[in-house]
């Protein structure tokens, strides 16, 4: 396929074919995260998950309507507002949630599957409901839809610059809330030893509640984020959740830093297999690989060897 | 040192680390014919993890482990249970939601295959080896009753029962009195001395007078390391065992 | 202790005579034509739901790729019907005649090989049950031997699913893509489209998922079934008893998963066509709520949940479309929340104490087995 | 049915005609019910026991109102709707009223196939217009064949389908896609081609048309690629493309890809203003969702846009816009759902009869000019015979229509040397 092309063209292909991969690479960690938390920390599956992420790209649409109507000389920033708005309204929901629904069920994971599922049936109508069965477009500033030009040949997207910058700045703060803040101690001693967290004063319940919350939370941004490369409509948060759940379940449930080299590893290979097959075959053998790693390795890329 | 095939049990060099962390560190012990071995240490002494990699629970990173001079550590775990080593955990694992029939029934060595167990009949041998095996672990009364809502003594001997009844060559039991009455402790170590007859045992205790009734031979853990082997009384008075363990 | 008179193997057959009295004596002489063939389409999911009951109620494996096996049941036989369909004469306006139509489009000019067998009516009638199982061998034992379990197993079926569903619909010069396969008219010469056949139809699927259910009442009553119980609370001490964990929950995976390419056989013939719709995430998902409204324990509370769900989405859809996704999910809620035990456990809670009263004996009842799958 | 019969009735034809002409004019559907005096007895027009009425006659709408679909088939629903609200302002057909029994196919073909025959065998339903995707329309296609119904289906298809049960509004795909290809050939003088779609059955065909058509004209491919329904990541192939530099790229991406694909080649700095991009997937409503401005340059090759500039079309999107508010925007599809309940009003009144069998007789060669899109013509082939226009996407979600072809497309759903 690559007959007839200079080698500096070949090269420049080259380069964006790994900006592409580092772009999907950084979609993945930003969809599987907030997933990733609720299943590490506590064992839950969220199947709402996908509708989480809508929420936060619906909420970025009212914004984006409001300020454009109300606000125009804010519209270049008002992404920001929106995603600190998603944030809020995915993570107030999910805490919500983990309130009425996931705090019984903690001792049946596989039931928080159904009633996440359940809810994410309900969350699918309310939006339909709300702003109509077709899909709604998120109008975004100018200059986020653009691309850099590096060279005659390399054009970097900006809103892939933009997912990355997000991917990892949301990735450092999980970290530093997780293992470097006193809460993140909490969580982590609940995550390992419910009874004796509870026995030494932590409160779990409410340490539960702002991890679900948390996780939901960076899924609303997610969403925000992803109005920028994706559709936002009723059941548009279900085109995430396969990919979403493999790379979460792949990574391994007990590690962040799993997660993350799950994204990295799937993201590779799709990308590189796109480039060379043809689109549907690439995802199935993409798909395939990763079950079939999971069938050699059933506890994930990365996870701690501890006495059962 | 004897030809390892002479015991029923040899232990050699076995090792198991969990990220780095040695548990069990090159550790190598023999257990006889129709011994009674108890094996003590402190918390995280790697106790239940050597019950775990003698009975393939837990993969061993080095070492073997020899039984009749076959190696487990190569086997599955079913595998093993077919070569005559039963194990009962450290809390009571039964199946609550079957009856104390069905329990016993269920650990029945006959119709261990998937086709086998579908063919299983409960046929007259089952009902009597079931009677006798229940006469054994005092609940020849409780048969029909719900696994759940035994007393947790009760749930221990029945446990025992499940290994007793598969008859094998070595027993291997985590702290089989946890949790019960004095009573029922002299039932139990009255029901130990009449089962070792024709197997061997191990135990891990804590409860030093249980020890003392039972044990033909401790063997002292400490770091995933032997520290000290040999007759209770032995074991009692070694310095290094009195310092880690029985002093405190 | 006492004990119900419609608990244990008597209480057992009484239920099944009674959902035999229900689907082949009451449904086909209140319903009409019509209805009833609703019903034998809502019977064909049956057959995943009691193959469920016994992979998750039973043995703890939750499965949320049942669709896949119903799909494959359901195209191998729409293959065979297919065929026949095909035939030179009724496809002579094709470039390749006698081949299934959507080939012709696809500029296929003969039969793909793994089609060929599909002209026996025995080979295709066996491949409706092995074809399932085989799969479903091959997943579970990658899996169970691994260990594999839990909500790792589900995502990774769920996978599975996907994958399929991309397959059949990208290959549609095999499978008919994304439409299916469609316009099935006879089986052996005997159209299967008019009303008489469609009531043989139903009560041929009628008494097959009678007779599964016998099955799956045998299989429980086995040594086998208590080993699943056993392995659902108590993994480690099944295996540490001498069983090979994995051959079990293998064995109890390929009959779920033959049950539902039974079912999937049954559809394709009563709704005369099969299509990727049913090998994806949402139906197979869709599959597991009928028999957790069933009650996860209860062979025959999956029937009737079946049954009840099936009737509430195309009662709710025709008078009130919006809001059935609320009702849907609504209903996953509540049946993990509020009665887990579904149908089943409320009948065990209230209607047997009241029967066993009105039977004179006043006894308490048993507890009902309110313990949840572990995992 | 021969064109004999087509002229045989030509003159009482044209009389109707030129009423119904002026049909879709609000003006003319403000008319008196007049018809309803003359009425034809029941017995004499509905033979096979129809639900058919002195006063009313039923007809059934089967869409998704639920589910993944119910996105695009809401427009049909709506367009559906205000035509036979219009017809019954009008006097209804043949003096009888139309009452719709609305079903929801809920997304599920299945379900489609089971509301089908609900509408067909309890509901007796004299026609139904619905279905949408291929699926759907396979799947119900054997029940109204064997139950012998009638269905009006709207949507722009693959082809390689006939059938005496059903008129097919929307364009097959020969129709669609040639005279696109054919000017993009002589006005952009285009040589290579980048093809890229849904992995289905609608945008294979019609690619594997698109390809016979440009290696006919002795051009070239230089990629074809499929993505699964619902993929959303378009990077690599955005890749590809950049590196086989192609002329065109001809793309057939539907659902929610659509979005994620527009924005995505916008964002990797593929300006459609300098390179061109047709498709024969997104209609305005589409536009909705992946926002004007991502796709503004685009070409899209259909029948109809909203902003057809005609008295008929004028008409119809004020009226549309009136019953189911401002906002509403008109795609292709919604405007051949429209179609459906008049071009069965006329084939009805042709026949003199609601008979399934006498109404699929007389629908070859019903015209009508009070189509939005212009003019339309059922063919023998019950497709229909339409003009394609191509329109230039514009930011603010509407089309410019910058070509027509100058005669109608004859439809050819089964086009030799094609397939």
């Amino acid at each position: 396929m690559f007959d007839g092309y200079s080698l500096s063209e070949l090269g420049s292909i080259f380069a964006m074919q790994g900006f592409a991969g580092l772009i999907l690479f950084s979609v993945f960690v930003l969809m599987a995260l907030g997933l990733a938390i609720i299943f590490g920390q506590m064992g839950v599956i969220n199947m709402a998950h996908g509708e989480f992420m809508i929420l936060g790209a619906y909420v970025t649409f009212v914004c984006s309507h409001l300020v454009g109507e109300h606000a125009p000389w804010l519209f270049p920033g008002y992404f920001f507002i929106a995603m600190a708005l998603a944030f809020v309204a995915s993570g107030s929901l999910g805490m919500l949630v983990e309130w009425s629904l996931i705090r019984f069920l903690y001792r049946r994971p596989l039931d928080t599957l159904l009633a996440t599922w359940g809810l994410s049936l309900i969350m699918q109508q309310i939006f339909r409901s709300t702003f109509g069965a077709r899909e709604v477009g998120v109008t975004l500033p100018d200059w986020l839809m653009g691309s850099l030009s590096l060279t005659d040949t390399i054009e970097v997207p900006i809103n892939g610059l933009f997912v990355m910058a997000l991917t990892m700045t949301i990735s450092a703060v999980v970290y530093a809330v997780l293992f470097r803040a006193r809460w993140g101690r909490g969580v982590r001693a609940v995550m390992q030893n419910r009874v004796m967290a509870g026995a030494v004063g932590i409160n779990t319940e409410k340490v539960d509640r702002y991890t679900f919350g948390l996780g939901c939370g960076i899924a609303g941004v997610a969403g925000s984020a992803f109005t920028m490369v994706g559709s936002t409509g009723p059941t548009s948060g279900q085109l995430y959740i396969v990919d979403t759940f493999l790379v979460v379940v792949f990574g391994g449930a007990q590690s962040l830093i799993g997660t993350i080299a799950s994204a990295f590893t799937i993201s590779q290979a799709q990308s590189t297999m796109e480039f060379f097959l043809s689109g549907s075959m690439a995802k199935v053998l993409t798909l395939l690989t990763v079950v079939g790693i999971l069938m050699l390795r059933p506890q994930g890329l990365f996870v701690l060897k501890v006495r059962r | 040192m004897t030809n390892a095939t002479d015991f029923l049990l040899s232990v050699e060099g076995l090792t198991v680390s969990f990220d780095g962390f040695k548990a069990v560190d090159d550790l190598s012990f023999y257990v006889d014919e129709n011994e009674i071995r108890v094996i003590i240490g402190p918390n995280g002494a790697g106790k239940t993890t050597v019950l775990d990699l003698i009975c393939g629970r837990t993969k061993a990173s080095g070492g073997s482990v020899k039984f009749r001079g076959k190696e487990l550590t190569a086997m599955r775990e079913h595998q093993i249970v077919h070569a005559g080593v039963g194990r009962k955990f450290q809390n009571p694992s039964i199946y609550d939601d079957l009856t104390v029939f069905e329990n016993l029934e269920i650990s029945y060595p006959r119709g261990r295959s998937v086709w086998g167990a579908l063919a299983f009949k409960r046929d007259a041998a089952v009902r009597e080896r079931i009677h006798e095996i229940a006469e054994m672990i005092f609940l020849a009364d409780h048969l029909e009753q719900r696994a759940e809502y035994l007393s947790h003594g009760q749930k221990q001997w029945l446990e025992i029962g499940m290994l007793l009844i598969q008859d094998p060559q070595l027993l291997m039991l985590d702290e089989p009195v946890a949790g019960m009455s004095v009573n029922e402790r002299v039932k139990t170590a009255e029901l130990l001395n009449r089962i070792i007859a024709d197997r061997s045992v191990i135990v891990i205790e804590h409860d030093m007078k249980f020890v003392e009734d039972i044990a033909h031979k401790v063997t002292v853990l400490h770091q995933g390391k032997i520290l000290s082997e040999g007759s209770m009384e032995r074991v009692k008075n070694d310095p290094k065992v009195v310092e880690v363990y029985l002093g405190h | 202790m006492t004990r119900s008179f419609l608990t244990g193997t008597r209480g057992e057959l009484l239920g099944v005579g009674v959902l035999a009295l229900l689907v082949l004596l009451v449904l086909p002489l209140s319903l009409d034509v019509f209805r009833l063939n609703l019903v034998g389409k809502y019977l064909t999911y049956a057959f995943v739901a009691v193959g469920l009951v016994l992979c998750w109620g039973s043995a703890g494996i939750l499965s949320l790729g049942q669709g896949i096996f119903f799909g494959l049941g359901g195209y191998c036989m729409a293959m065979f019907l297919k065929l026949e369909a095909s035939n030179p004469e009724a496809t002579k306006i094709q470039s390749t005649p006698g081949i299934p139509d959507f080939m012709d489009w696809n500029q296929l000019t003969s039969l793909p090989w793994f089609w060929e067998p599909f002209h026996s009516l025995t080979f295709s009638l066996a491949a409706v049950v092995l074809v399932p199982s085989a799969l479903a061998f091959v997943i579970g034992v990658a899996m169970f031997k691994r260990r594999v379990g839990g909500v790792y197993f589900a995502i990774i079926t769920q996978a599975i699913a996907a994958i399929l569903t991309i397959l059949i619909v990208g290959q549609q010069g095999y499978t008919g893509g994304i439409n299916g396969i469609t316009d099935l008219r006879t089986l052996k010469g005997w159209d299967i489209r008019t009303d008489e056949a469609k009531l043989v139809l139903y009560f041929v699927n009628a008494a097959l998922l009678l007779g599964c259910i016998l099955l799956c009442l045998a299989v429980r009553r086995s040594k086998l079934g208590r080993i699943l119980v056993a392995l659902r609370d108590k993994e480690d001490r099944v295996r540490f008893s001498g069983y090979d964990v994995a051959n079990f929950k293998t064995f109890v995976f390929c009959l779920a998963a033959a049950l539902a390419g039974v079912g999937g056989a049954m559809f394709t013939l009563q709704v005369g066509f099969m299509s990727p719709s049913f090998v994806g995430i949402v139906p197979s998902i869709e599959l597991v709520i009928y028999c957790a409204v069933g009650g996860r324990l209860s062979l025959l509370g999956a029937v009737y949940g079946t049954l009840l769900v099936n009737w509430a989405k195309t009662s709710f859809s025709e008078s009130f479309p919006e809001l059935w996704l609320f009702a849907m999910g609504a209903l996953f809620i509540g049946v993990v929340m509020a009665f887990p035990n579904g149908l089943a456990g409320l009948f065990q809670t209230h209607v047997v104490p009241r029967l066993d009263r009105l039977r004179g004996r006043g006894l308490p009842p048993v507890p009902g087995p309110t313990r949840m799958a572990a995992e | 049915m021969s064109s004999d019969d087509i002229r045989k009735d030509s003159h009482d034809a044209l009389r109707r005609k030129l009423l119904l002409g002026m049909a879709a004019l609000p003006a003319a559907a403000m008319m008196p019910r007049l018809a309803f005096a003359q009425a034809p007895a029941t017995a004499a027009i509905n033979t096979t026991g129809l639900a058919v009425t002195d006063s009313t006659v039923k007809v059934g709408i089967l869409h998704s109102v639920t589910g993944t679909m119910s996105i695009s088939e809401t427009g049909s629903v709506e367009a559906e709707k205000l035509a036979i609200q219009q017809i019954n302002e009008m006097g209804g057909v043949l003096g009888r009223k139309i009452e719709f029994i609305q079903e929801d196919g809920a997304s599920d073909w299945p379900t489609f196939a089971e509301k089908s025959r609900k509408l067909l065998v309890n509901d007796k339903v004299a026609a139904v217009f619905g279905c949408w995707t291929s699926a759907s329309r396979k799947a119900v296609l054997p029940v109204f064949e064997q139950y012998n119904g009638m269905l009006y289906y709207p949507t722009f298809y693959e082809g390689l389908e006939q059938s005496k049960n059903v008129i097919y509004t929307g364009q097959e795909a020969t129709q669609q896609i040639l005279a696109g290809l054919d000017w993009v050939f002589k006005e952009k003088g285009a040589k290579s081609f980048y093809l890229i779609g849904s992995d289905y059955i609608w945008p294979r065909t019609s690619n594997k048309i698109a390809r016979k058509h440009i290696e006919k004209n002795g051009f070239k491919v230089a990629g074809e690629e499929y993505f699964p329904l619902g993929h959303t990541q378009f990077n690599s192939v955005i890749n590809k493309i950049k590196l086989t530099k192609p002329d065109v790229i001809y793309a057939i991406v539907v659902g929610g890809s659509n979005v994620a694909f527009y924005k995505q080649l916008k964002a990797a700095g593929i300006d459609l203003k300098k390179q061109t991009l047709m498709t024969i997937s997104v209609t305005e409503d589409e536009m909705l969702g992946i926002g004007g401005e991502n796709i503004a340059g685009a070409y899209a090759c259909m029948k109809y846009f909203q902003s057809l500039d005609n008295p008929n079309n004028k008409a119809f999107v004020e009226a549309f816009k009136k019953m189911w508010g401002a906002d509403s925007v008109i795609g292709d599809v919604t405007q051949a759902a429209y179609l459906g309940p008049w071009l069965w009003k006329l084939t009805v009144e042709k026949a003199g009869s609601f008979d399934i069998d006498k109404v699929a007789a007389a629908s070859p060669g019903i015209e009508f000019k009070g189509a939005p899109e212009g003019y339309v013509r059922i063919h023998e082939n019950h497709h229909l015979w339409s003009k394609t226009r191509i329109g230039l996407a514009k930011a603010d979600g509407q089309f410019d229509v910058i070509h027509e072809t100058a005669e109608l497309m004859e439809p050819d759903p089964f086009p030799k040397g094609y397939q």
